[in-house]
């Protein structure tokens, strides 16, 4: 059955919450009164459960099967966790209700800053900022505000091509001109002499580097502390986009690699939920040098436990906030979450979580890398594995195909077109949370498939999803005349 | 550990598989010098019923807003949350689900993405609405970013009855992207002369209705003048309720309205994560920034849904992006769906209605104070008092007394001895008569 | 992808429970350590959700669609109720704990009761009965307490064709003997007359008669209060199983109808979920007459609130339990789920939630009776409409069929072939949870079935189901040699 | 109301399509005497927030386990249960489904049910379990039903160490069904010769280990004297976790095992709803109560499970069934097979024994008070102590001292001198050092 949209069944005039109405009274509005039409349904409660729970078969989830999304880490996401993060003492807690009355809460936001601090090797972190994105504007807003209080205005953002689209969009964002640096051709990491030359080429004009590491080819750039050296000799600062630190918690600090600033994605490293698109959280941890230009709030150390600072009037010597990055203090509700991975994890659980998110990314890459092909050779990856389509060649079968056929097969496609830098991509990411009877399956799966494509099935792929909940969705139309509300059909037209 | 799925077995197995001989030898790459070769120096794994009893404990130390009296507002709002929406909102395919990026296998996010901006832009009486922002606060700076890349103009003007740190927030943006921004002073008297500052260089003026200070302004007016200006008008919010009961920013003239959709299916959460609700006229579609679905067919004909107008997103254009948002506020904009849902107008109008008649009543309770006077004229539900005696020791004292009475505007802005014994105290529908009781006897012992 | 046992992908060798083990110690079983192999597979938190979440798929529920059957009662369950039956004051005290840290427990049992007796005009009532049926046993207890505290020791049980197999079952149970008794042809009531004269056969040998009303067929027995009076005379009570009690809620009181005795299934008026089969709750009302018998435990009015009687030691004059159903005292999970919708609902909204119940039943009884058969002609149902297989003569398709092709249009089949007073029964409850659109949808479907029976589709039908998560099950073979769990399939033969 | 989604207008609509004028015309089968033409003297309608402050309220009176060092065992064990199963049963599909008489759309419910079989059959020993019973008393006494209908004998002889209330139980239903109970005296310390009174009349001996006093019986000699009599064994229990880490009952010759499975899963409940484990030799099924979940193949050809041997059920065999019963616990026993699917024989055996050093322990601590004798020699977790006071009073000095200390025997048999002092006392992985310092020492002040 298809499942309407609630504006097709529901009723206009009724409510699916019950109200205990006041007694008349004298409205206070100042003559404000909605005059503008309102029409919302409003459902008995009955109809939204059902129609909310059918909508929700048409989706994918972690839950449900195996996600190889190459670079957004679909984990497990612990019930626990889930659970901490509605205890009333958390959940049901004002972020503007007297400060002696959410000590606990401060205490937790303290807490988890300083687990990522302390797995970091940083000096500093900025909690409020909402997502990945947010993150990477605020760590780059830090590096913008320390150039500043030196007196320098560098103009230059250096970004490799294998980059997360996030980080040239966030350097535009902030006025810098991106200038791109280029790939070692057998593997896709930085040329570190190329890098050497465009910083010399830009002198006194470079402000930061924006890197991944772990790259979002899923190798771990092995010259990066000669990068880190070479941008903090041009006076520059190194932002890391943590996207794939989960490759190394436990295993090596970003701190020790010259890392000056990083986001870290909760929902990718400490398995908040993705929520079909949020909400994330992205702390950034800071570097010694860039500590000071942390954005309020934050937490400093006080004689009787930690003190949320939150205007710049509270401020003490040395701290030079660059602003304020929400209102409030940041994902709350995440913070929860992720201290209780952390905390259920531990030091050795984390590191045993990057080593079998690593180990199943290799088992994968491993069981596949005969049929399908490797751009950068048969070296071990990290947490994620990178295909591109020279397999595919002369097969009739591209890339969004042979992922598109993977729906049919149970499976939820892997990353595509992804990292740039080699052609038609496919990125899978296996994660820790997969047993090896689930990589196996997945393995014959993707084998299966792809001897189908050489053996010439091209109608597998062509037309496919053909067993999902809709086939292929015609993007172009959608955007050429974009619909995006319903809006009740005409009447029909009277007769005569 | 209960979350890793190898045995040591399979560990074993699978190395000798990948052909190495120790897992070390997949972090080869990572430069000797930096390699951690012992634990870090936290604790080591936890039972569930450790970490449980650890985070209690520090819940335990705070006092959740439903156990007292309680009226803090300014910019989160406590409200009544069906027990639906938290149950479907944890729905595996829901909580689990990445974006959705293949439609084929989405539709459920899809979908109700469509009907999430179907009703934002009903609400707000604007032609389109984006799939949700982080909150409020970023997408008011949002929307500044837009109404200069619209005018190609780099000046706005901030009103005083904006949220103080919805102002930090679009200050600190355009501070570093070297744009300029006007902030009137503090307004709690709703007298400021906004259409003075909007002149031929304003890129956008932005107001909020209902103000800090619970204030409702006429947007009309201002609408006007930037209109003749060929500057932009930004409306926000941060109690959306409010739109169920008073005349919504788009019927105004507003070019863009946003706002906080978090009293709508989402609980206080210390600040987040909460909802952004974006909305605009036609025209500016595409210089909007966020996530938008919109509705397509599917190979057989079916009606389905899409991501859409994605050349606007960093994943496309990269440096030439509209923003660098790649998320949205997902799973707190099906809350507030299925919330709204639920109450349709009719429910909305009704909580509105208990909202405003709570403030009302507390309104009228707090005139037998003696010492105590409303600032507010015209409001929904939260108001500005003026207290004898400076508002945060007012409300320390009565939180020691286990009431939650308000946010003193000293908190948000300090340092002016004007604010200083300003308390702004929000309604809602879970108050109750005996709160309003308890809250004027209890001021009436603090300020004797 | 289908779903393997756990036995079949789990390790034997882990768990998904992390535990601190205490230092070792020295044990004091005194030498029963377990010799006994226990192999279990302890998996993943990861693998058990995954692996749940995809059997739920296997399964229909109210929350996903209409679920039409007949007497079972399949009506929304509000999520407000688990919400309160999780507070830790409810789901986490101990049945054992000084009764000075229950108060608030005892208390809801009691206004639970208090509800209970005020619907239903009656004196007292049994809270402790588990289910439906352990509640019929209950009452029937009563009874034969009573009968032998007066003296007397009838030895028949009257009831009616029509009747769940329930009733004849705890009858038996308790060594009574059954007697059936006629049901009118036109209806499908009670025949008083020929009640009368099994009444007058038996004289003196009467213990109670076992009633359903409404009754099976969805009918409100007219001479109910007759009925009654004939059984008092009789010496013999009146048990009134309370199946389809949803229907008169706030319209009528069993008491004022002369019940004497009633389980009320908590899950089918109140709400409770089903659970895919329990647990229930089976509160018994009972009247005057029997309200001395209550089994412990039992509620009694005291100065200071309400006293819990536990044990027979502690009885005051006139109580007279005749004795304990369960250990413990009965099913407080559904209590507080119970007592929350009754809260929600309130006087009016029970009594609206029966009205709309056999208004929904009438809705879709005039939707049909044109192309289904009524057996008892178009006279108003209560809530819930019974068709017979008249409608299916010569089109070769069964009620059975007919049922099973349903599940292809996305609902679950209504209850078939009960009662046994009609050939091949289709009994069709939709419940006050439906909107009236929904209903439409249901009746055009049915409508659609119908016809297409009567086209000769049978295929569509012989065949059915061909679009769910299994096909028609062979359920001979199963009973002929019940497979009842896994074992581990033999080691294959060694070569040679 | 917002659970029904009928509007006024849909009800006039339908009352016409229908052809009737109101709906009590509907309604008109009720003699009119007894009908209600008003409405019951109950409240009315109340919002989600009203009710869930009444209830709240209510269980604000009780003291939850989980906030006080907790020691009440007796039949029902405070253990904790990962966060996943309680997710994971309020699945809208495991939740709110029927039983599973339409196999074709209920594969999951019995696919879970054929798991829950298996795992009852390997803890127990024994060939055959069911799909589960009401709870563990209940279940006894379907049990000795059961023995009854096996050897077609009346007598059931009842050891001294059965949980008093399952004794209630079965003795109130034989008493009504005429059959004979031989119930030996309470037995604390384990001396019965519950051997002498089994001979040839005898259908089954019960026999609980751990008992209810905690100790654990050798129940060979007792199989072996009943197969000698041609007698059944049923072996019951009520701590579940003991089988982790004891001999089962089916190796120790028990012909029916039947117990109380709420340690696994369930939480506390003030007692219910439980789930009753069921399991017996192959020979016995046809003889078995409840519901069973057999393995069968579909019209594909494909494995799928059904209800099967339903000719012993009510609704096929009506007054020759072999019990009445009708419904299992079905969501209690998924939370069963949930949680012990996490565990694993590994876990399992790691809990037991936790919560048996944790016995071990305070019996030990227990040693150092002035006093108090253990009378129990081997046992789990559960051991009984004879106070030099009456352990009702005891018992109720250390609640208002915020420590629930165990069950005193004389809750459950009052009236016999003998027990008034005696004190059952339970231990799970729960309880802390902390837990056992502070019960000690309070202990130690309540019987200075």
């Amino acid at each position: 059955m298809e499942e309407p949209l609630i504006f097709e069944f529901g009723h206009f005039d009724t409510t699916g919450v019950d109200f205990d109405m006041p007694d008349a009274f004298e409205m206070e509005l100042g003559g404000h009164e909605r005059k503008a039409a309102l029409e919302l349904p409003g459902l008995a409660e009955p109809e939204a459960m059902r129609h909310y729970v059918r909508l929700s078969r048409n989706n994918y989830a972690i839950d449900a099967g195996l996600y190889p999304l190459g670079s957004c880490t679909m984990k497990h996401n612990p019930r626990l966790n889930e659970k901490m993060a509605r205890l009333p003492g958390f959940g049901d807690i004002h972020p503007l209700q007297p400060l002696s009355t959410v000590k606990g809460a401060v205490e937790l936001i303290d807490t988890l800053a300083h687990w990522l601090m302390t797995m970091t090797g940083t000096t500093a972190v900025a909690m409020s900022p909402k997502a990945g994105a947010h993150g990477e504007q605020c760590g780059m807003m830090a590096i913008k505000a320390a150039h500043k209080a030196a007196g320098r205005d560098p103009k230059i953002v250096l970004v490799p091509e294998s980059a997360h689209g996030t980080n040239p969009a966030t350097a535009a964002l902030l006025g810098y001109k991106v200038v791109s640096i280029d790939a070692k051709d057998e593997d896709g990491t930085v040329d570190l002499e190329a890098l050497k030359r465009k910083i010399a080429e830009h002198e006194g004009d470079i402000a930061a580097i924006m890197l991944t590491n772990p790259n979002t080819c899923g190798l771990f750039e092995r010259e990066i502390i000669e990068i880190a050296d070479a941008i903090h000799k041009a006076n520059a600062y190194f932002y890391c986009d943590g996207a794939n630190y989960n490759a190394i918690v436990g295993k090596a600090r970003p701190g020790d690699l010259g890392v000056d600033a990083m986001h870290i994605n909760l929902h990718k490293t400490f398995s908040t939920p993705h929520g079909g698109g949020g909400p994330g959280s992205g702390p950034v941890v800071l570097s010694e040098r860039l500590a000071p230009f942390a954005p309020l709030p934050f937490i400093r150390k006080g004689e009787d436990g930690p003190v949320l600072v939150e205007t710049p009037e509270a401020l003490e010597a040395g701290e030079q906030p660059f602003g304020r990055m929400t209102a409030f203090h940041g994902q709350m509700g995440m913070y929860v979450r992720a201290l209780s991975y952390m905390l259920s994890h531990g030091s050795d659980g984390l590191r045993q979580a990057s080593e079998d998110a690593v180990l199943n990314a290799n088992y994968v890459r491993v069981g596949l890398q005969d049929l399908m092909s490797l751009p950068f050779g048969e070296r071990p990856c990290m947490h994620e594995v990178l295909f591109d389509d020279t397999f595919l060649k002369d097969t009739g079968v591209t890339t969004l195909d042979f992922a598109k056929a993977m729906i049919d097969e149970g499976y939820h496609p892997m990353t595509m077109y992804f990292p740039l830098v080699v052609h038609g991509a496919m990125l899978i990411e296996p994660t820790e949370s997969e047993s090896r009877a689930s990589l196996d399956l997945f393995v014959a799966t993707l084998r299966d498939l792809v001897m189908s494509a050489r053996n010439g099935e091209t109608d597998r792929f062509s037309g496919a999803p053909y067993f999902s909940p809709r086939r292929r969705l015609d993007e172009t139309s959608a955007a050429r005349k974009p619909v995006l509300k319903w809006e009740a059909p005409a009447p029909a037209e009277a007769a005569e | 550990m209960r979350y890793l799925p190898l045995s040591n077995q399979d560990r074993a197995d699978m190395l000798a598989r990948i052909g190495v001989d120790s897992i070390d030898d997949l972090f080869a790459d990572i430069p000797q010098k930096a390699r951690l070769n012992d634990l870090m120096d936290l604790p080591r794994r936890a039972s569930e019923l450790q970490v449980e009893r650890q985070l209690s404990a520090l819940a335990a130390k705070n006092v959740p807003a439903s156990s007292v009296p309680f009226f803090v507002g300014a910019g989160a709002y406590k409200h009544h949350v069906p027990a639906t929406v938290d149950h479907l909102i944890q729905r595996s395919e829901f909580l689990t689900s990445y974006t959705p990026y293949q439609p084929e296998v989405t539709q459920g996010t899809l979908q109700y993405l469509f009907e999430f901006q179907t009703q934002v832009a009903r609400l707000t009486a604007m032609d389109v609405a984006n799939a949700s922002m982080y909150d409020g606060s970023t997408g008011t700076a949002e929307a500044v970013l837009m109404a200069h890349r619209v005018t190609k103009r780099k000046k706005a003007v901030l009103s005083g009855g904006l949220h103080p740190q919805y102002r930090a927030v679009v200050e600190g943006l355009a501070d570093l992207a070297d744009d300029d921004v006007v902030s009137l002073p503090a307004d709690p008297a709703g007298t400021e002369d906004i259409l003075a500052q909007i002149d031929k260089e304003t890129s956008c003026v932005v107001v909020q209705s209902p103000n800090f200070y619970g204030q409702i302004v006429d947007l009309k007016p201002i609408a006007a003048k930037a209109h003749e200006c060929g500057a932009l008008l930004i409306a926000v919010f941060t109690e959306v309720v409010s739109l169920g009961l008073i005349e919504p920013p788009g019927a105004q003239g507003a070019d863009i309205v946003v706002g906080e959709g978090q009293s709508i299916g989402n609980g206080l959460n210390f600040g987040g994560p909460y909802v952004g609700l974006f909305a605009t006229r036609s025209k500016y579609i595409r210089q909007m920034p966020g996530r938008l679905c919109g509705e397509t067919t599917d190979a057989d004909g079916k009606r389905g849904f899409v991501l859409t107008l994605s050349t606007r997103e960093q994943h496309i254009r990269r440096d030439k992006a509209t923003s660098n948002i790649c998320t949205n506020s997902g799973l707190c904009a099906l809350a507030f769906t299925i919330h709204l849902s639920l109450l349709g107008s009719k429910g909305l109008r009704q909580m509105a209605t208990i909202c405003h008649a709570n403030a009302v009543k507390l309104k009228t309770a707090l005139a037998s104070v003696a010492g105590v006077e409303v600032l507010t004229g015209a409001y929904f539900n939260e108001f500005t008092v003026k207290l004898p005696k400076a508002a945060d020791a007012v409300v320390e004292a009565l939180a020691a007394k286990g009431i939650l009475a308000g946010v003193p505007v000293s908190r948000l802005v300090p340092g002016k001895a004007e604010l200083a014994n300003l308390l702004v105290i929000a309604n809602t529908e879970v108050n109750t008569d005996d709160d309003r009781d308890a809250l004027v006897a209890a001021l009436k012992e603090v300020l004797a």
